[in-house]
């Protein structure tokens, strides 16, 4: 097999992971116009919960239920708690208070789990190259992809989403339960994270594993446009590709430095993202 | 009544905009709220639909008591409000603007509104931070109208239209109310053109109704000297 | 008086303060003071660029980063340069770097901005890892800076507790004239609207450029200083963690204000110290000890923000004004 | 008030740190960020082992105040926490500092505030430097057991094409002079890895391209994981040569063991994990017939009985005997000066099975390892005994096998 | 009289709308030429592209003789050209008078090194631009609150905020957009009296849809419609105008 099919098919299934955190980025984006910096801290608790499910009960899949569910509660909670309160005090208030949860969420994770890498398996076999886990875990994030994009783009519920997180006033005006529909936003986000996380830790779990993650992913979902869910998946599935070639092709060390570039590079043709697009006109 | 308001008091910090306002909108009339810059009148249009709560006294909408339900039940009840400034949501779509003033109803008012503003008609597709001052706000009223509202709250609505749309706008209106009992407050810096239209008119001052009655009834006199009330 | 005046004659009292301080306290003391010295200069030139302009950067570190190996670089390779001429350096370098930044960055907004400039945080420290004869590689520069001038009797912590704040009130005195003079306004007004700074006649680009140019060469003086006082540079150090505390130091002390980076940089070495000993003092499992200190120091920026909005300086300012209230 | 700087303070009668009942140290952890996962146990080890120490009476009536500063793995905190250690805590000496990039930092400190800085928990080279006479190894260095490693390959897996996967710090870099005194010839890829990068696809995939047969790991556990896996992803059937850094077994099996649980008995643990060659140079955790693994089972069973017996735990008991031993030798009347001749006197025979380096000429740590293989049931065997040997050119001969038995040392008790 | 600026055959588009169509008016100095047409015409893009905030596809546009290419809006201000924006476009975290500086920006001498520094020079240089906007302010009869932030004051003193950071600089020229809308009856007689007092100093252009007041105070009117000019004269002609009726006013007014 040649190097470069290994590291196109490497790559894709990293960049399954970033498009898979860059989605819930992107959805938690388009309900609460904030980049979420505790998103891999709700997804990393969700996957320890997966963990010690998968401890008692043996079983995988009750595992990843559970941290699906769990994502979504923590998210909803996250938001009531404290994103919403936060975001009264602009952008900048809505980061410091996300970093600090993930703060606090990964300290809460050494306190129960310990700092220590604990083994934490794959959905299916994930021998051979293109293994069963890197198909399921492609496969994954084009359907919530999908799902995603036809939620916002055709349904009521998603544009009631979308107007709720430009504005809420107007939003309010024109009925839409503003409160309800930015929890619900959330609480989807957390979930697509939690179903990130699953797919990202394996096969070491501890407590800042997510953190180069969240950086490629965040690359990603800015590059593809924060606000396009399929740009922020094609954008995940080449900055996997791409950074996997970098490090194949230049060497591991320059992994960090050509995400640099890629974003240098994009951002400054197109200051949205590939498939983004600002507000069209400002006067 | 369609529209009842007692005693009502709102304040933003220390600053009481709203000092003891009764007012009340009967069944399918049109109702002018006049009153110099700064008396108070898009506080009181907040005050009813929700967006900011009074501090004390009560709303009623067809008899039910509103006073501190949020902004959005409010809506659903059937109030439709226009704020100042348009209050369109630049980034969705002008058609998106419209279907989301049309999801509580279930056959929104979308040919109606595409006949009432033409310009909007070929600009579906397009993102509404592109419209002018003038269609942004002809967006705005457009999404206040597709869910059919019972009543609705006008907050200069005029504000950068063409004379011929403003006309078309106050005919609607008043054809609206004849066909469909629509009730309407309309709050309005020309005092004239508002009054030409209205049935019956208020005139804040400080806060408080300084004056009411037909819009008749109100003569320019009347209305300057409530307005120098403000200096007073 | 004129403002810069009576920001050089407050800038003095201040060093005669932190001398005299230096002088009664215990040798750690003075270390900690020389690090909110150095915290306080990256703090301040982020503040101007975030709060002043609107423009969020996730990654000062960077340019901590370049500030510290260039003094590093050039007390190994260039000893015979006075330790002031480096820090110079460190700051021009810095600020050269961040003014292509600011040129890369001056059509980017709110998340895409941030994306970017995390970019550049994770980034940039890996150039180590290219040259590791020259920079180090990831065990990066250990080096001594002799500054200490003969003959004058201080300990060494003293000498460095005073170069730094000397640095930093110098640093805060031009700061200062820039937030409260024209440039100041116009960095605000590229902050507010755009469109209408641009209509009054402002460059939006060159403004926001010359924003990350002060601010990044802030940032590199501060890492310069770090180098000087601890003489190491290496890439651990210029983690995307520094980068997100100075930002948070910021929004704890409170945006847009020279005093909240003060109190900001303090608090960027007391919550922890802080934290780590109360957590020291109790008994509690391993597990827990180890990590309540992070946990601490995010509850702090969770309840700051959100109890203390203007951060430590607008609890400040209105505790002062209540107290002027309350005098008969 | 406060001293001019340029006095050392390593003469003069009172210690810092000392009192009639009490010796405080201190030591600087990775127990939070990027290095904590792997390294965050061996303090809690440590201090068992000194909670042990401290029950039984102490070392000449002193109970051990062990100071646990977290440093997260950034050399600024190093720095500042060393300094918070020496200035404010008053340790009287620094104690097994974890990290080359962070510890490398204060060395020069130490040596100028003559604080003794013993057993650093790394494998650098620079720890034996005569210019820092208060600083002394603890690991057998890189380069050392590179040698030891690449000797064994030489001589005993003749022929086969050998690719190194290393990370890209001094870890790597000092192991590679070492091999490469002996399988330079044989190498043929060299693959780094960088610590904060966990996909090692690109370099697995590299060296099954390269057609190498065995496979020189000089990693950290997570990443000799990280490895075994992905060469399992990959179909790639080689010969895995670890260093004592990573491959101890009952850690590997720790984060391999959902792997067995999951996918059938092909990818258990044990499976992953057989025949896999490694070295070392403290007693493996499994060995129950060892005296010191006894004394460090019992400690464990005590004071951490909730963690895993790992060898990183073994590390961070090793360690503190070690010191304790260090302390007891210096005698009851308690100098920094003193504390450096007891480590230079030769004296300290611990846990490990080869000899210290400790003299006044050297102050390497552990001078040798030896080669074990993985059981099917991840137990280990020895397969070469242990060998000692300098970091030169010099000869690699079978280590001294007398050893104290922790009976004989009779640190503590009656 | 001078011919300060002219408009040459400009045609914007935007994906596929015509937002201006060969669009050619000139402004001479001491009139007040009013801009009016329905909504979407095109008015404010025809700001805009003397602005420099739209590029026009086709077209020149020149000031006092010299032809504009490529201009960039900041570049304006100095070359004696000010603009309010429709809506406000005050800057909300600044006080009135930091809005009225900010407009003031292009008479400062000193240079921004002196200003980093806090030089005399700069002080000095400061002291006037204050006294100057405070004239301005003044002038507008909202002086007394120049401390204030613009958000606590009722929208007519803002549009005054608005006028003076226009105002402050002295242009040649005027580019006001919608400036009577949002005002009370009073606020917009005193407006009329303002900007035909300022006539005598500047020219100004004004688009506003309050037509009587349009014209009471322009001396030639401009309508466009569609993008496109469909006539242009004195004021008392253009009410009279067929299409104009049709396509904007509906009944004389
Ligand atoms: N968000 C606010 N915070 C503080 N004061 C406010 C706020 N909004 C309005 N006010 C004050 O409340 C009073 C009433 O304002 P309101 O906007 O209701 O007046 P208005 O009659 O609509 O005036 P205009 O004709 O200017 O629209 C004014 O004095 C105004 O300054
Ligand atoms: N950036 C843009 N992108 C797309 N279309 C635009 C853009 N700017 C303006 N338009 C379109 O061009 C036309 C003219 O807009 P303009 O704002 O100039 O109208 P106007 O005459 O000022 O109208 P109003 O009186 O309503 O303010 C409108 O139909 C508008 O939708
Ligand atoms: C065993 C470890 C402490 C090795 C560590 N990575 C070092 O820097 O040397
Ligand atoms: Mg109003
Ligand atoms: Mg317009």
């Amino acid at each position: 097999m040649s190097t470069w099919w290994t590291l196109t098919v490497g790559g894709l299934a990293s960049g399954a992971v970033y498009a898979a955190l860059g989605l819930s980025l992107v959805i938690i984006f388009r309900a609460t116009r904030v980049v979420n910096f505790a998103q891999p801290a709700l997804a990393l608790l969700s996957t320890y919960f997966a963990f010690t499910v998968n401890q008692i009960t043996g079983t995988y899949w009750l595992g990843f239920a559970v941290a699906i569910v769990a994502g979504a509660v923590l998210g909803a909670l996250s938001d009531r708690l404290l994103i919403r309160p936060a975001r009264a005090h602009g952008e900048l208030g809505s980061v410091i208070v996300t970093l600090g949860l993930l703060l606090v969420v990964q300290a809460i994770a050494g306190m129960i789990w310990t700092s220590e890498p604990r083994s934490f398996g794959y959905a299916f076999d994930f021998r051979g190259l293109f293994s069963a886990a890197s198909v399921f875990a492609v496969l994954v994030v084009l359907v919530t992809a999908a799902g995603v994009l036809l939620l916002f783009k055709f349904t009521s519920l998603g544009l009631r989403m979308r107007a709720a997180a430009f504005a809420p006033e107007a939003a309010a005006l024109a009925g839409v339960r503003v409160g309800l529909m930015v929890t619900a936003g959330t609480a989807l986000a957390a979930a697509v994270g939690a179903l990130a996380g699953l797919l990202a830790v394996p096969p070491l779990l501890y407590p800042t594993v997510l953190d180069g993650i969240f950086v490629y992913s965040l690359t990603a979902a800015v590059v593809g446009g924060l606000d396009n869910p399929i740009g922020t998946v094609i954008a995940g599935f080449g900055t996997g590709i791409g950074l996997s070639y970098v490090s194949g092709y230049l060497g591991p060390e320059l992994v960090t430095l050509a995400s640099l570039a890629i974003l240098v590079v994009v951002l400054s043709v197109r200051p949205h993202g590939l498939f983004g697009r600002g507000l069209a006109r400002r006067v | 009544m369609t529209l009842s308001l007692s005693s009502v008091v709102t304040k933003y910090g220390a600053v009481r905009a709203l000092n003891g306002v009764d007012l009340s909108v009967p069944d399918g009339t049109l109702t002018a709220v006049l009153g110099a810059n700064g008396a108070g009148k898009t506080t009181l249009l907040r005050t009813i639909s929700g967006l900011v709560a009074p501090s004390s006294g009560s709303i009623t909408f067809d008899g039910t008591e509103i006073t501190g339900l949020p902004a959005d039940r409010i809506a659903r009840m059937g109030l439709g409000h226009v704020p100042e400034h348009g209050g369109v949501i630049r980034e969705l779509t002008v058609r998106e603007n419209l279907r989301l003033g049309g999801l509580w109803c279930r056959n929104p008012a979308f040919d109606e509104v595409l006949d009432l503003f033409p310009p909007l008609t070929d600009k579906l597709g397009r993102q509404a931070s592109t419209l002018s001052g003038g269609e942004r706000q002809m967006l705005a009223i457009g999404r206040a109208l597709m869910g059919k509202p019972r009543v609705l709250l006008l907050d200069e609505p005029s504000l950068g239209l063409a004379p011929l749309v403003t006309a078309a706008i106050m005919r609607v209106l008043r054809d609206l109310r004849d066909r469909t009992g629509l009730t309407v407050l309309l709050v309005e810096q020309n005092a004239r053109s508002a009054l030409s239209v209205a049935e019956r008119a208020y005139v804040l001052a400080l806060g408080a109704v300084a004056l009411d009655g037909s819009a008749e009834s109100i003569s320019v006199e009347a209305l300057h000297e409530a307005y120098l009330g403000v200096n007073r | 008086m004129s403002l810069l005046l009576r920001h050089v004659l407050f800038a003095l009292a201040a060093l005669a303060a932190v001398v005299l301080v230096t002088m009664v306290v215990d040798p750690f003391t003075n270390v900690r003071i020389a690090t909110v010295g150095y915290y306080l200069v990256a703090v301040a030139g982020l503040t101007l660029l975030t709060g002043g302009n609107g423009q969020i950067s996730l990654g000062h570190g960077a340019f901590m980063f370049i500030g510290a190996y260039t003094v590093g670089l050039l007390v190994i390779y260039v000893p015979s340069l006075p330790f002031w001429v480096d820090l110079l350096l460190a700051g021009v370098t810095a600020g050269l770097a961040g003014m292509l930044t600011g040129a890369a960055a001056a059509r980017l907004h709110g998340p895409y901005l941030a994306g970017a400039t995390l970019g550049l945080a994770v980034g940039l420290p890996a150039i180590t890892q290219r040259f590791p004869d020259f920079l180090g590689g990831s065990n990066g520069l250990a080096f001594t800076v002799n500054s200490l001038p003969v003959g004058l009797e201080v300990s060494q912590t003293q000498w460095q507790a005073w170069v730094v704040w000397t640095t930093a009130l110098l640093v805060l005195v031009l700061l200062a004239n820039v937030v409260r003079g024209r440039f100041g306004r116009l960095l605000r007004a590229v902050r507010d609207d755009e469109v209408a700074a641009a209509v009054s006649g402002i460059h939006i680009g060159r403004t926001k450029i010359m924003a990350f140019l002060l601010s990044s060469a802030c940032g590199g003086l501060a890492g310069g200083l770090q180098a000087f006082l601890l003489g190491t540079a290496a890439p651990g150090s210029f983690s995307v963690a520094l980068s997100l505390s100075l930002l948070a130091a910021m929004v704890l002390g409170g945006v847009g204000s020279l005093w909240g980076a003060l109190w900001g940089a303090l608090a960027l070495v007391y919550v922890p110290a802080w934290a780590n000993d109360v957590t020291h003092s109790l008994d509690l499992s391993t597990n827990i000890t180890q990590n309540l200190p992070l946990a601490v120091f995010g509850a702090v920026l969770v309840v700051v923000v959100l109890v203390f909005p203007r951060g430590i300086h607008g609890a400040v300012a209105r505790l002062w004004q209540s107290i002027r209230k309350g005098r008969p | 008030g406060e001293r001019p700087a340029g006095g050392g303070a390593a003469s003069g009668d009172s210690a810092p740190g000392v009192t009639g009942d009490t010796v405080v140290i201190g030591t600087h952890q990775p127990l939070t960020g990027p290095a904590a996962p792997g390294y965050s146990r061996i303090s809690v080890a440590a201090k068992a082992m000194y909670s042990y120490i401290n029950d039984k009476g102490g070392i000449h009536g002193r109970k051990i105040d062990y100071r646990v500063e977290d440093d997260g793995y950034n050399p600024t905190r190093t720095v500042e926490v060393v300094k918070k250690l020496v200035l404010q805590d008053q340790v009287f000496a620094i104690v097994g500092g974890l990290g080359t990039p962070t510890h490398s930092k204060v060395v020069e400190y130490l040596n100028t505030e003559g604080v003794p800085d013993v057993l650093v928990s790394s494998g650098a080279l620079m720890w034996d430097d005569p210019a820092s006479k208060q600083t002394f190894g603890f690991q057998v260095d890189y380069t050392r057991e590179g040698r030891i490693q690449g000797k064994y390959i030489a001589d005993q897996l003749p022929g086969k094409k050998v690719g190194l996967l290393f990370q890209n710090d001094d870890v790597g870099r000092d192991a590679q002079k070492g091999l490469d005194q002996f399988i330079a010839d044989r190498t043929v890829t060299r693959q780094a890895y960088d610590p904060a990068n966990t996909d090692v696809l690109p370099q697995v995939n590299a060296l099954k391209s390269a057609g190498a047969e065995i496979v020189v790991c000089s990693c950290v556990p997570a990443f000799t994981a990280l490895s075994i896996l992905t060469a399992a992803r990959l179909g790639y059937q080689t010969q895995f040569v670890v260093s004592s850094i990573g491959a101890d077994p009952a850690t590997l099996t720790g984060l391999l063991q959902d792997f067995a649980k999951r996918g059938g008995t092909e990818v258990s643990a044990p499976a992953l994990l057989n025949g896999m060659i490694g070295t070392g140079y403290l007693p493996d955790a499994g060995r129950t017939d060892d005296p010191w693994i006894q004394l460090f089972r019992e400690v464990h069973a005590k004071y951490m009985p909730n963690e895993p017996l790992t060898n990183t735990v073994i590390f961070g008991m090793a360690q503190a005997y070690t010191f304790a031993q260090a302390l007891k030798l210096t005698g009851r009347d308690l100098t920094r000066a003193k504390l450096v001749q007891a480590m230079e006197s030769g004296q300290i025979n611990g846990p490990g099975v080869t000899p210290f380096g400790f003299s006044a000429q050297s102050h390497s740590g552990y001078t040798g390892a030896y080669v074990f293989q993985v059981n099917p049931d991840s137990t280990t065997r020895e397969i070469q005994p242990p060998m000692t040997t300098d970091r030169e050119q010099g000869a690699i001969i079978p280590a001294p096998t007398a050893r104290k038995s922790p009976a004989e040392v009779a640190l503590v008790g009656p | 009289m001078i011919e300060l600026l002219s408009i040459e055959k400009v045609t914007v588009r935007f994906d596929g709308l015509v937002a201006l169509r060969d669009v050619s008016l000139a402004v001479e100095d001491g009139t007040v030429l009013g801009v009016i047409g329905p909504n979407g015409a095109g008015k404010t893009t025809l700001f805009n592209v003397v602005s420099g905030l739209v590029r026009p596809q086709s077209g020149t546009i020149r000031w006092c003789g010299t032809q504009l290419h490529g201009h960039r809006p900041d570049s304006l201000a100095s070359m004696g050209i000010s603009r309010t924006l429709q809506g406000l476009g005050l800057f909300p975290g600044m006080s009135v008078l930091d809005n009225v500086l900010v407009g003031a920006g292009p008479l400062a001498r000193s240079g921004p090194l002196s200003t980093l520094l806090g030089l005399r020079r700069a002080a000095r240089d400061e002291a006037e631009l204050r006294d100057r906007a405070m004239e301005t302010l003044e002038g507008l009869g909202i002086a007394g609150v120049h401390a204030a932030m613009p958000s606590s004051l009722p929208y007519g003193i803002r549009k005054r905020v608005a006028l003076a950071r226009a105002l402050v600089a002295e242009p040649r020229l005027l580019l006001l957009d919608e400036p009577a809308s949002g005002l009370a009856a009073d606020e917009i007689d005193e407006l009329e009296e303002r900007i035909t007092a300022l006539s005598t100093r500047c020219a100004v252009v004004v688009v506003e849809h309050n037509i009587d007041w349009v014209m009471r105070v322009c001396s030639r009117v401009v309508v466009l419609d569609f993008g496109e000019v469909i006539a242009a004269g004195r004021p008392a002609y253009i009410q009279n105008d067929q299409r104009v009726i049709d396509a904007y006013l509906g009944v004389p007014a």
